[in-house]
């Protein structure tokens, strides 16, 4: 089967200021195996050259549909948020290595913030049909970019934070790290890499801890050697489309 | 006869479309999209002595119709690719070209000796002509008097034919390649990436980590061609041309202006595809311009 | 205070946007579409001391992103400029930068000489840079000791600020704008185009009458963007950033590499009102991204 | 009035072989002041760059709108071709000088050849106006690619060649040259260069000859420089897009 296709928009739409949900449906759907992988997509406008990458925020394969939920930052995503439905767009994908939904674990902390919260939603979707217990700490910049609270709230405890304190707690989001429990299985986190930093130092040490990483992307399947990062205490780096997006925090230098 | 046929010293192509160095990995990510048995030849990403880490990140940047990249050289090294990746192109019933580089002359003979001794590597590709490192690089391709000692000392060691790799990026692409020529280079690959920038409009820096990058796309071709055409009618050796190829038509252009063969880089990561698509295309976009054979178009367009 | 004004050697602007010479004609066609008081400067096409009829069709060529011409300096010579057209551009408020070019070194001072003694003139502009030329033209501006003697002798004739138009066609850029600097040139304006071809698929020979053409438009916006850079950081000469230019972010870029103000060429032909759309936009875009003003940036950016 | 506007495209279907009428509305259609004047359509596609030309073949400024015929040569037409109805395209124009039609004038002869044709509906139709006979000699490569044969059939006598044979008269227009009546008050042609040459030859020393001439072109409105033709024993040359481009033949060199 084809790595590239074309998807068919089913959705595209504003659900917080700037951040859109798109909907769409294709047979790459049915090679997605976890939460995390991510889809390259050309957006056809003269303004833009290469693909975009887009971590999958949920889907599912009985429709053949996925969800992906993103923010106009430039360009592209101001491009895309002008496709309409029924039209269709060249992807590229199931890209990378996601997250591992391990059934053996009882209880799990999903830290994303901002545009880094989409992936998480279909991993507590994941551990919530095995039984896991998930906390979901989230970072919004503000009230108004704030999206899916009611879905994640259907799937276990959610602590929010925005920046300016308009919406849930105010503050970055390590400033609830020493208000956490401490029991959990694993730790999982996307989201900006200053806080994938704080991440990684406030909860590796103590948990299996596993950070997405983003990198500016051309290829997105392994043959650019553009989107690297380094490994710990190891010469070769690695590459985020293709090693990851998903690393143990212990493996990568941030 | 095959219509779509070329030979160039030490490749035998059924095609005349090739992969770029560096847009192509080490073959294994394309080889599980399609059969790579359909290609003219193989390439590998650039080879050097030691493994290299390569540039610190962000090492891509969109432009207009193009890209920069400041990947700089990141490979395993001489002696990993030999005892772990050479082995993958033996699958394949095609011509591998071996590109590799070096920061000075010993490094590049060293190199080519040992890979030239490979019995799967077909012919070497000296890039001379990489932007983005320090050492090395695009300092060898500009002056024509290290271009020549360069490739002679090279040539030397090869029991393969040595193809140079020219950078755009100099006043007079002629009188460089004019000294890979005199030094006795089999044939020439033109061009690699011309040199540019992007900034970072938040920090107000630019937006690669290194500051500059090879700039590669579509947005190159125009430049690319002028360059194979002016070497054309001034060299007698066979040319690969290279720089923006996304569609049959480009390919024509390319051997119209002399070229015997092109690589197709960029596009390989707009559509995975291009290649075999470009291959499907040839013969019936060669009926409708009345093109008998490539071989003859290129040998037209050189006489 | 005007937070787009800028100021450069003989050039008092408003905001930092002229258009490019070449792409703008002789003022006359833009002046019937918008208010040309609304630019930041004005520019004439470039000037020869004879007609020149320039070079036979088909000129101009579409690329990716991009176009080549090789119009050729077509002009109607020093004279009938000076009698015919200069006055058109008294009836604005705006400075005026006159783009010269020649074929031997005389040519370059009398024009010079004469221009500038224009009362509507404000500084001249070394065309060094044409690529389309069989004399002078480009191959005055890939040589540092022809640029030195040539922008010495044109400034001791000229009583305005003398602007050089350099060439990325080269294999190192600063050399070129230090010998320039060194020669007296009160400011740099690059690039030029690049000097690229198209093929014509059904005669099987170039597009262009010419052969090659010079390529201009979004394709060349990186490769102009380092060159400026590059001279930013190597020389104190004031820059006028060129190549590429489309978008209010274009323009901000060029500031953010070094340059003080800008030019835009190409852009006109697919928007003509695209000079004083940008200069509409400027200002929220500056407040978007925290810019002060326009001439603070610039002086961060070499700082 | 700004000379550039959005154009709303009313039709774009094909008429005959890689032939499409395309109708346009919009404002501009009243600023048009002669037939034989162009547009400089900025086709909304990843493929294409700068504008592409084309000819007026009539309009009807009392509805705001206008018609252009168009072939499909090249990566531009074929992707205007691709346009839906209702979707709306970047238009500068009208532009260039046309043709002038003498309300003197009792007889005229229209040449056309293949997608020269156009432009020769609008004048005919302008001279049956003002009761003008109308004669048209119009060449076609083949029956496939012939058009608007109705068409101009209203508008007075029409004399058609194709390459082939396949239908009407078998040559290439020139062939008809010596048959033809000799009592015009002007010859007005559009067509391949070859086939203006011919005319030129043929007729402008003994009629007023008028010839509508195509470069290619970059600006359209005088700036550039991209599109000149020589004068006969002047050493300016004469832009196509803006002095023309409809040229009196002794006054340009083909
Ligand atoms: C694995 C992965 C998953 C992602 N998942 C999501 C998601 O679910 N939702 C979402 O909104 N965004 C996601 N992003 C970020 C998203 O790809 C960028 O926001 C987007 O490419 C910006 O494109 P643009 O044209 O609007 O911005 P521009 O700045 O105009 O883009 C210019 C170039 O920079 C690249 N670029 C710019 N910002 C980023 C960035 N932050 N990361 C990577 N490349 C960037 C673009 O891909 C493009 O090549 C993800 C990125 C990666 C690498
Ligand atoms: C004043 C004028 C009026 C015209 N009127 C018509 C008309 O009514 N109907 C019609 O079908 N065609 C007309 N043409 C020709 C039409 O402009 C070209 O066929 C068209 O631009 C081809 O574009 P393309 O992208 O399909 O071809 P490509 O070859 O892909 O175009 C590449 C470039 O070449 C230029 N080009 C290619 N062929 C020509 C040509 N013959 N003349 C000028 N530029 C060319 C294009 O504009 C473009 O810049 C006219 C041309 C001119 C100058
Ligand atoms: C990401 C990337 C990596 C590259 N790495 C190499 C390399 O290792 N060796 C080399 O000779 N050229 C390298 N190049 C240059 C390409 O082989 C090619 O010369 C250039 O990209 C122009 O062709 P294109 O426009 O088809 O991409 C690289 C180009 C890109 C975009
Ligand atoms: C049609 C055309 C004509 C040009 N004529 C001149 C000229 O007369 N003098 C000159 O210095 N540059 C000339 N140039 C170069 C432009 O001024 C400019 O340097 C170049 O086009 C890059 O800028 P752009 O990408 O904004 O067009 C010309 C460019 C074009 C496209
Ligand atoms: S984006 Fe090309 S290797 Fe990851
Ligand atoms: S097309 Fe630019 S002057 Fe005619």
């Amino acid at each position: 089967m084809s790595l590239q296709c074309l998807a068919k928009i089913i959705e595209n739409q504003e659900i917080a200021k700037d951040i859109f949900q798109l909907i769409l449906e294709g047979d790459f759907v049915e090679k997605i195996e976890q939460p995390g992988q991510f889809v390259h997509l050309l957006i056809p406008s003269q303004k833009t050259f290469l693909r975009r990458p887009f971590s999958l925020a949920s889907y599912h394969q009985d429709k053949n549909q996925c969800t992906i939920l993103y923010k106009i930052l430039g360009t592209g995503t101001k491009e895309l948020a002008q496709l309409k439905k029924g039209t269709s767009i060249s992807l590229l994908g199931p890209l990378g290595n996601g997250f591992f939904v391990n059934p053996l674990y009882e209880k799990v902390l999903l830290i994303g913030g901002g545009i880094g919260i989409p992936p998480l939603y279909e991993l507590g979707k994941e551990f919530q049909k095995k039984g896991t217990e998930v906390t979901f700490l989230l970072g919004y910049r503000n009230q108004e970019e704030v999206f899916y609270q009611e879905e994640f709230a259907k799937l276990g405890t959610v602590i929010t934070y925005t920046e300016d304190g308009s919406f849930g707690h105010q503050g970055r989001i390590d400033a609830a790290f020493p208000t956490l429990e401490k029991d959990w299985n694993a730790v999982y986190s996307c989201g900006p890499t200053p806080m994938l930093k704080a991440v990684k130092e406030n909860f590796s040490n103590q948990y299996p801890t596993y950070l997405s990483l983003e990198e500016r992307m051309a290829c997105g399947f392994g043959v650019c050697y553009g989107c690297v990062v380094a490994q710990t205490k190891k010469k070769t780096p690695l590459k985020v489309c293709q090693d990851g997006p998903v690393f143990l925090a212990t493996e990568v230098e941030l | 006869m095959n219509r779509l046929a070329v030979e160039l010293p030490g490749l035998k192509m059924k095609n005349p479309i090739m992969p770029a160095s560096g847009c192509f990995g080490m073959g294994k990510e394309f080889g599980e999209l399609y059969d790579l048995n359909q290609l003219g030849a193989l390439i590998t990403k650039a080879i050097t002595l030691e493994p290299r880490f390569g540039n610190p990140t962000p090492r891509v940047a969109e432009t207009p119709q193009g890209m920069l990249n400041a990947i700089g050289l990141q490979n395993k090294g001489l002696d990993t690719v030999c005892a772990e990746e050479l082995s993958y192109y033996e699958s394949f019933d095609v011509p591998l070209l071996a590109n590799i580089a070096g920061s000075t002359k010993e490094e590049y003979e060293i190199v080519a000796q040992i890979l030239s001794k490979q019995s799967v590597v077909s012919a070497l590709e000296l890039n001379i002509s990489c932007p983005n490192v320090k050492e090395g690089g695009i300092t060898f391709g500009t002056d024509s008097d290290i271009v020549f000692d360069l490739v002679q000392s090279v040539k030397k060691v090869s029991t393969v034919p040595v193809y140079v790799k020219l950078s755009p990026n100099v006043t007079d692409i002629v009188e460089i390649a004019k000294a890979a020529e005199a030094g006795g280079a089999d044939g020439l690959t033109l061009i690699n990436t011309l040199l540019g920038m992007r900034m970072n409009l938040k920090t107000r820096k630019p937006l690669l980590a290194n500051g500059t990058g090879g700039l590669s796309g579509p947005a190159v071709l125009p430049v690319a061609l002028r360059c194979v055409y002016q070497v054309a009618h001034a060299t007698s050796l066979p040319i690969i041309g290279i720089g923006g190829i996304s569609t049959v038509d480009d390919v024509l252009e390319f051997l119209m202006a002399g070229a015997s063969a092109v690589q197709i880089g960029t596009a390989n990561f707009v559509d995975p595809y291009v290649c075999p698509i470009i291959i499907d295309q040839l013969e019936t976009r060669m009926d409708e311009l009345n093109i008998s054979s490539l071989e003859q178009l290129t040998k037209e367009a050189r006489s």
